[in-house]
């Protein structure tokens, strides 16, 4: 198990207001790593640093060694980044299917692959995440906690090495997340796929999920470690209630 | 190269350039404010020259004070065109709009045909002129430029000194925020886009003035061709960009038409157009906010 | 990758097949009835318009004003093909040479205009394309070349090259049916391109292009692809329609964006990115233009209303209420309430 | 508001299913109709008045044309029709043409092209192959002309070019378009020769054109011809279509300041240039300028800045042509200039247009109606490759002037232009002499020399 | 029973075809505050500008100083004194600090009160007094959020709303505003519907709390109750 992602001091800033402060982390081959931290604490800037939507200001990005700071998102895609977004963007106006079929298409596992094949795997996906039956419904009508699935599923069908997850169980009943987190753990472990999240409160999801967390606060990294240290440390405690019970 | 030729070019570049920059504050205005490419820019253009031309040509009002008919005619056709079309469009996808407003310039050039004919018109102001380095300074134009530059003063002053253009610049910058400190958005894209009309069609009274002939229905095409040029110059948007960058393009039209006429076997006047449009690329593609946005 | 995807080829056949059997339609009547060819041979012009502009208007939501620069410079491509051919000889060589100089040029252009214009988005990139335009024409009449603003005339040249009649079948049938089957073209190339990964990628650019790029389409690559592409037919639709038909290239003509305007039209009209639609566009704007022009509006006249120029006061109205009511187009609004199945049809 | 918006789209989408099956059902109809209405195959229809002149069988032959009555040529195309109804109006007043002993009333047909080369075609179409004409008035421009051509000649339907001044469209081996007016490359002639005429000192002549086809013709022709005279051409500038500002082009003139200055293009540049010369005192010997001059309303739209302005005309209300002066050779056709006058006003107060003058673009299409009238009866036949040929050894004189056509190209070498001036807001005819109403006011006033 | 100033009754919302309240009912009292706790995504923001009115409600009922309002748009609502502090902020950037809080003052009651407010809001915020010529986007974090709630304040509202004032602040920063708003209840005599991730500090400031979840409101009480049951944290914190 090797290094896959290392992000050194990396910061950006928006206006007067400093979003990354020299941030600085890495994830290994295979981990399942949830970072948290409440609204605004950068976690959303430092997914867009990683998957090239944002260049930082200083600081580098290394994946498997190789320094991408400076290379476009498709480029990143390529090499085995692929995300989700907080607020689901699937193409409305293209059938659940077709959502994750460009998927397959355009992901590291793309080149070469026909429509036909993509569009089988696509399939099997569907049914991975446990959307059957909605295959051929338009992405735009789905629900909330349907669109977050196919985002899950159109990123799986990318067959991505490093899999960014951001707020993926946000707004969904205990059920329904139990499901999601369920599902990307099978993901992990059938495709071998490393998984850094963002989860924001859902402190149970956290601890049942990750295997590492990393806190972050005022776009610093307060603290890291495994669910059970972290999430008792009264920093932690202090970040999100204000003041410790 | 003559003195005087170069005295001419100056001159007539900046005053020309001053009407490029009134007959495009309008499409900034809507832009800035709506968002709306206002296709049908020309259009309107044309409209205020017809004003001036018939209240002039056949009632005798003088020039000047056709303007004001032009602007109530712009506030009339503005707020039509708003309610009826341009208000179910502010949400719609840009392709929407920019079909729309070019639909609306067609309906405005062929209503004016259907009542005044294709015929190219104009009329006679002359206030004489003055004659400097062997150039003919014409006052008529002087006075185009000068009427130009009070609309633009008191489009500044409306903006930047009243409470309605503070509501504007508000909704500019953000919609939302606009929203929750009681901002009536709806009203201010209707005021907007209807200010934006009005002074469209005032320009087209002061180019007139200044040009005082080739005025036609279908005169308005090529001031959205150039209005856009110097829109995207000045900053999509920017009401003082629009202007700087209306005089700039005057200049460097006819600074470009000295320096092309140098050369034998081309067509200098005609090559300006092209070296405009190569322009306005350039600039899109190193600064597309604008030469004089930050 | 070198085996053909057969898949690909199958739905894009399945896809193309109510196209194909639209203008199969229309080439019966173009036989059928007596003195309306040319009235067919317009709506087709029209459709292709349509159909080729559509290729990169409705598959990624961009709008080009300078469009008719692809037709323009495929007008002079093809011209340029029969004045290096006059003299020299080589008889009926003239079409492919001709449509193939087209294409290059008109490809050339796209890749040079897309390579730079589609960094910008939306209303700039419309406003560019205008400046390409426009810039073209005034450099063409300014400094004098391929025939400045007196533009080239080919007639001459053609009628040497196959004779008299042959110009006469070349100009008027042989245009036309060049032209049904640049129809068949247009049809299957945006069938094709809908079934494979190129269709899938714009698409995707199309409904979220921010989501595209973070889902690692290269964006630039492929727009330039369908830039490209479209590009090439407006080329051939232009050497076919207005060099080899008209005979004369001139550039007050041929640079004018009404055209562009006219494609918009009937791309919003029959529903963007719908292969049908451009066909039903072409079919009402003609259809509408033609009727009220050559039978109501003698009537009218007859009446002693003069009713000139009356099509365009209809023709904006009807517009701006589709754009209101319909926006995806009539095609389009049928595509979004239908079922799933009917909707792979209709596409 | 989502159920008014499928409303909104349930009336759209009925709207344009009518649309589409009222033109479907024109598309249908529209056939039957007409060729019911076809009385005999040469493609002469019964005329409604038919019936009033039982004595002789009279029919009705059709001339067609698509007329640009919208878009860019709009205002010429209105004053071709109002010009062509009236001289059809005239034959039919004076008994319709006689053609191998039946005798045919003229009937026009036209439909608007919107100076859209891609309409012309199936207009054209429409006309020869539905309306059943043989002969029609070609289409304004060599653009649209050129489109109509291959059409018109596919199905050997002979085309009159009245708007067309184009050289070039004549020299591409067409064989059934034949010229009425006074082809561009030669617009200049008379002027130029007036001024050789009266100013022997007169030595350089600025050339200051529209960048158009047809405005770049006449330029390019002005040039050669003015050098063939001697002159010395010192300037030749032009300016794009759609000019607004002619300044940066006009000022260097000050300073050059030449005997003589022509150019122009058509109406809007042309009272453009007309009066930024003015405005900046560009005063030479002579100004003369294309097309715009020759309306009515130059003088009302300039006021004194159109003074002394010159302009070549194909026409003119005040030109001399009667039968009383028919030079050699040729033979008197048609109705006077007074003649034509009348009928002419009675068309344009029947159209709505008021008391109104005819431009030369009516005199233009009328007096191709009358080549086209004459050519048929010499040929006895409706047959438009007699006719054609008929037109080769036609030698016309009317009220236009002479008319006659080269044989090899259908190109107009008969016809000679006059030359006009503003003196004091009114139009004279100062050129050529014979037909001249008063002398040319020259130098120009507030000429400094 | 105190008077209830805002009463929202099974307000259900959504963007496009997406619900995301499901019928939520609260209530804030006159010269109250009322807390809005719960996990992202359960629809907070939503909430708050369904009442705000910058999104139309779908069904349900809000009523405010008994006047039902439920359709008002946004305009009318900040008119009638119920004025929002958005998530995000909403600041006019390129404006300068004084340019922003003058709009906020748009409103008739807020423009006849115009000089007296700008001196309470610099009084509040001494920091925006000295900034008063900077453009509001070169502001801090701290200072844009001061200056969010000065522009709010500009309007004289009744109830003020505030969505996550303290978010991506220094937990100091965090503390002095929230301590404001308890001040401005105070001395202004505000009513406050405050969605807050600092638990602690907002049951600290509240009179009543809700907590919602996918839309609905599933624990409602007093702070002191809800802090007893210990029910909060964990369905806050999934702990």
């Amino acid at each position: 198990m090797g290094e896959l992602l290392r992000v050194e001091s990396v910061s950006k800033r928006f206006g007067g207001v400093v979003a990354l402060d020299k941030v600085s982390f890495s994830v290994d081959e295979g981990e399942l790593i949830a970072i948290i931290g409440p609204n605004g604490s950068g976690k959303t800037t430092l997914f867009n640093v990683i998957n090239g939507i944002l260049k930082p200001d200083e600081g580098r990005v290394y994946f498997l060694g190789r320094d991408i700071t400076g290379l476009p998102p498709y480029a990143r895609v390529r090499l085995g980044i692929a995300r989700t977004f907080q607020v689901p963007r699937p193409w409305p106006g293209l059938s659940v299917l077709e959502n994750i079929a460009i998927g397959a298409l355009f992901g590291s596992g793309g080149r070469g692959l026909g429509v036909a094949e993509a569009l089988s795997q696509a399939r099997n996906i569907i049914r991975v995440v446990g959307l059957e039956g909605k295959a051929e419904v338009l992405a735009g009508q789905l629900t909330a906690p349907e669109k977050k699935l196919l985002e899950l599923a159109r990123a799986i069908a990318m067959k991505p090495r490093l899999l960014l997850l951001d707020e993926i169980v946000a707004g969904m009943s205990p059920k329904d997340a139990d499901r999601v987190v369920d599902t990307v753990r099978k993901v992990r472990d059938e495709y071998g796929i490393t998984v850094v999240s963002m989860v924001e409160h859902v402190m149970r999801v956290v601890a049942r999920f990750a295997e590492r967390v990393i806190v972050m606060h005022q776009g610093r990294i307060l603290l890291e470690g495994s669910p059970h240290e972290v999430l008792r440390h009264p920093k932690v405690v202090e970040v999100y209630l204000g003041v410790a019970p | 190269m003559e003195v005087g030729q170069i005295f001419a070019t100056i001159l007539y570049g900046t005053l020309i350039g001053v009407i490029y920059g009134v007959a495009t504050v309008g499409l900034n205005v809507i832009f800035g404010v709506l968002r709306i490419v206002n296709v049908g820019h020309g259009a309107f253009i044309m409209v205020g020259a017809y004003t001036t031309l018939v209240l002039y040509g056949s009632l005798g009002v003088p020039p000047p004070i056709t303007i004001a008919a032009s602007i109530l005619l712009g506030a009339v056709l503005g707020l039509i065109t708003y309610y009826l079309v341009i208000k179910h469009l502010v949400d719609a996808p840009e392709l929407a709009t920019l079909i729309a407003t070019f639909a609306i310039g067609i309906l405005l050039q062929e209503t004016v045909k259907a009542i005044y004919g294709s015929d190219t018109r104009g009329f006679s102001w002359n206030l004489g002129f003055a004659e400097v380095l062997n150039v003919n300074i014409v006052y008529s134009r002087l006075a185009a430029a000068l009427l130009g530059l009070l609309l633009l003063i008191a489009l500044y002053a409306l903006i930047y000194r009243t409470k309605l253009g503070l509501a504007m610049r508000a909704v500019v910058q953000d919609k939302e925020g606009a929203m929750v400190v009681g901002i009536n958005v709806d009203r201010i894209y209707a005021l907007s886009y209807t200010l934006g009309i009005m002074i469209t069609v005032a320009s087209g009274s002061v180019l007139a003035i200044y040009l005082q002939s080739g005025i036609h229905p279908y005169m308005g095409e090529i001031y959205t061709l150039k209005g856009f040029v110097i829109a995207v110059m000045g900053g999509l948007g920017s009401i003082i960009g629009a202007f700087v960058a209306g005089v700039l393009f005057g200049l460097f039209e006819n600074a470009s038409y000295l320096i092309l006429s140098q050369i034998e076997g081309i067509q200098p006047l005609v090559l300006t157009r092209s070296i405009a449009f190569l322009l306005l690329l350039t600039i899109l593609l190193l600064k597309p906010t604008g030469l004089f946005r930050r | 990758m070198t085996v053909i995807d057969w898949f690909a080829l199958r739905t894009s056949l399945k896809r193309a097949a109510p196209a194909l059997a639209l203008y199969t339609i229309l080439l019966i009547l173009y036989f059928a009835v007596p003195g309306k060819s040319q009235l067919i041979a317009q709506i087709l012009f029209y459709a292709v318009l349509g159909q080729a502009f559509n290729i990169f208007m409705g598959m990624t939501g961009y709008v080009d004003f300078g469009y008719v620069a692809f037709l323009a410079a495929g007008a002079y491509g093809f011209s340029i093909a029969i004045l290096l051919l006059s003299g020299v000889g080589g008889g009926w060589m003239f079409i492919p040479l001709g449509l193939l100089i087209a294409a290059i040029i008109a490809a050339s252009l796209a890749g040079l205009v897309g390579a730079i214009a589609l960094r910008l988005r939306g209303a700039y990139f419309a406003i560019a394309t205008i400046g390409v335009n426009e810039g073209l024409r005034y450099l063409v009449e300014g400094l004098n070349i391929l025939g400045g603003s007196i533009g080239l005339y080919i007639v001459k040249d053609m009628k040497e090259l196959v004779g008299r009649e042959g110009y006469q079948l070349a100009a008027t049938t042989l245009a036309d049916m060049l032209m049904f089957l640049l129809a068949g073209v247009a049809v299957l190339t945006t069938s094709l391109i809908l079934s494979t990964r190129m269709g899938f990628a714009l698409q995707a650019i199309r409904e979220d292009e921010d989501a595209a790029r973070a889902l690692g389409i290269n964006v630039t690559k492929y727009k330039i692809a369908a830039f490209m592409i479209s590009g090439v037919l407006g080329g051939a639709l232009g050497a076919l329609n207005w060099a080899l038909k008209g005979g004369v290239v001139e550039p007050a003509q041929v640079f004018l964006i009404l055209y562009t305007v006219e494609a918009i039209v009937i791309v919003m009209l029959g529903g963007a990115g719908t292969l049908l639609g451009p066909i039903f566009g072409a079919l009402i704007y003609i259809g509408l233009n033609f009727t009220s022009n050559v039978y109501i509006a003698p009537v009218l006249e007859s009446a002693g209303i003069k009713a000139t120029g009356l099509h365009l006061i209809i023709l904006a109205p009807i517009l701006l209420a589709v754009i209101i009511a319909a926006p995806q187009g009539l095609v389009g609004a049928i595509r979004s309430r239908a079922p799933s199945r009917l909707r792979e049809i209709v596409v | 508001m989502g159920e008014s918006r499928n409303q909104l789209l349930l009336a759209g989408a009925a709207l344009l299913l009518a649309i589409i099956i009222i033109g479907a059902a024109f598309f249908i109809l529209g056939d039957r109709g007409e060729e019911g209405a076809t009385a005999t195959e040469t493609g002469a229809r019964e005329g409604a008045e038919a019936g009033e002149t039982p004595a002789e069988e009279v029919e009705t032959l059709v001339i067609g044309a698509p007329l640009s009555l919208s878009g860019k040529y709009a205002k010429e195309g209105e004053m071709s029709l109002m010009g062509a109804l009236a001289v059809v109006n005239w034959i039919n007043d004076q008994g319709g043409i006689k053609v191998g002993g039946k005798t045919y009333k003229l009937e026009f047909i036209f439909y608007d092209d919107e100076s859209n080369p891609d309409r012309v075609v199936s207009l054209v179409e429409k006309l020869i192959a539905e309306d059943n004409v043989n002969f029609l008035l070609a289409p304004y421009s060599s653009g649209l002309t050129a489109k109509a051509a291959p059409i018109a000649e596919k199905y050997g339907a002979i085309m009159l070019s009245h708007g067309g001044a184009s050289d070039k469209i004549f020299t591409q081996g067409y064989e059934f378009i034949v010229q009425i007016l006074t082809p561009a490359s030669r617009y200049f002639v008379s002027v130029l020769d007036m001024v050789k005429a009266i100013d022997p000192e007169a030595k350089t002549v600025a050339i200051v054109y529209k960048e158009s086809e047809f405005a770049r013709t006449v330029a390019e022709g002005a040039k050669s011809y003015a050098e063939s005279l001697g002159f010395e051409v010192v300037y030749f500038k032009s300016y794009p279509a759609d000019a607004q500002d002619l300044t940066p082009v006009l000022q260097p003139l000050k300073d050059i300041n030449p005997d003589v200055l022509i150019g122009g293009g058509h109406f809007a540049d042309g009272q453009l240039l007309a009066r930024q010369l003015y405005e900046l005192g560009i005063k030479p010997k002579l100004i003369g300028l294309l097309v715009a001059p020759a309306i009515p309303d130059f003088y009302d739209n300039l006021g004194e800045a159109a003074e002394g302005i010159v302009y070549p005309s194909q026409w003119e209300p005040k030109v001399k042509y009667s039968p009383d002066n028919v030079p050699e050779g040729y033979e008197w056709y048609g109705p006077t200039v007074e003649e034509f006058i009348q009928y002419f006003k009675e068309v344009a107060r029947e159209r709505g247009k008021g008391d109104i003058m005819p431009s030369y673009h009516a005199a233009d299409a009328g007096a191709a109606i009358l080549f086209l009238a004459k050519a048929i009866e010499k040929a006895g036949s409706l047959d438009p490759e007699k006719v054609r040929e008929a037109m080769n050894d036609l030698a016309l004189y009317t009220f236009y002037g002479k008319l006659k056509i080269d044989p090899e190209t259908g190109l107009q070498v008969g016809h000679d232009m006059v030359v006009g001036q503003w003196q004091n807001g009114k139009k004279v005819i100062v050129w050529p002499r014979e037909a001249s109403e008063a002398d040319p006011l020259y130098p120009l006033p507030g000429y400094s020399g | 029973m105190t008077k209830q100033l805002l009463v929202v009754e099974n307000l259900e919302a959504g963007y496009g075809e997406m619900q995301v309240l499901w019928g939520i009912s609260l209530s804030v009292a006159e010269r109250g505050i009322s807390a809005v706790l719960g996990p992202n995504g359960a629809g907070k923001t939503t909430l708050l500008r369904a009442v705000a009115g910058i999104i139309r409600p779908w069904s349900g009922r809000i009523t405010f100083s008994g006047e039902d309002v439920t359709l008002s748009p946004p305009h009318v609502k900040v008119g009638k004194g119920l004025v929002l502090v958005p998530e995000g902020r909403h600041l006019f950037p390129e404006l300068s600090v004084e340019e922003n809080l003058l709009l906020g003052a748009y409103t008739k009651l807020g423009r006849y009160n115009l000089e007296e407010s700008l001196d309470l809001v610099y009084s509040v915020f001494p920091r925006l007094k000295e900034r008063r010529e900077q453009r509001a986007g070169t502001l801090s974090g701290g200072e844009q959020q001061m200056l969010a709630i000065g522009r709010a304040l500009m309007a004289r509202p009744t109830l003020l709303m505030l969505d996550e004032p303290s978010q991506g602040l220094a937990p100091k920063i965090a503390i002095e505003i929230l301590d404001i708003l308890q001040r401005l209840r105070g001395e202004w005599g505000l009513s406050i519907l405050l969605v807050e991730q600092n638990i602690v500090k907002s049951l600290e400031i509240a009179d009543y709390a809700y907590v919602i979840e996918q839309g609905r409101v599933v624990l409602e009480g007093e702070p002191e109750e809800l802090s007893k049951k210990g029910d909060l944290i964990k369905a806050y914190l999934g702990i």
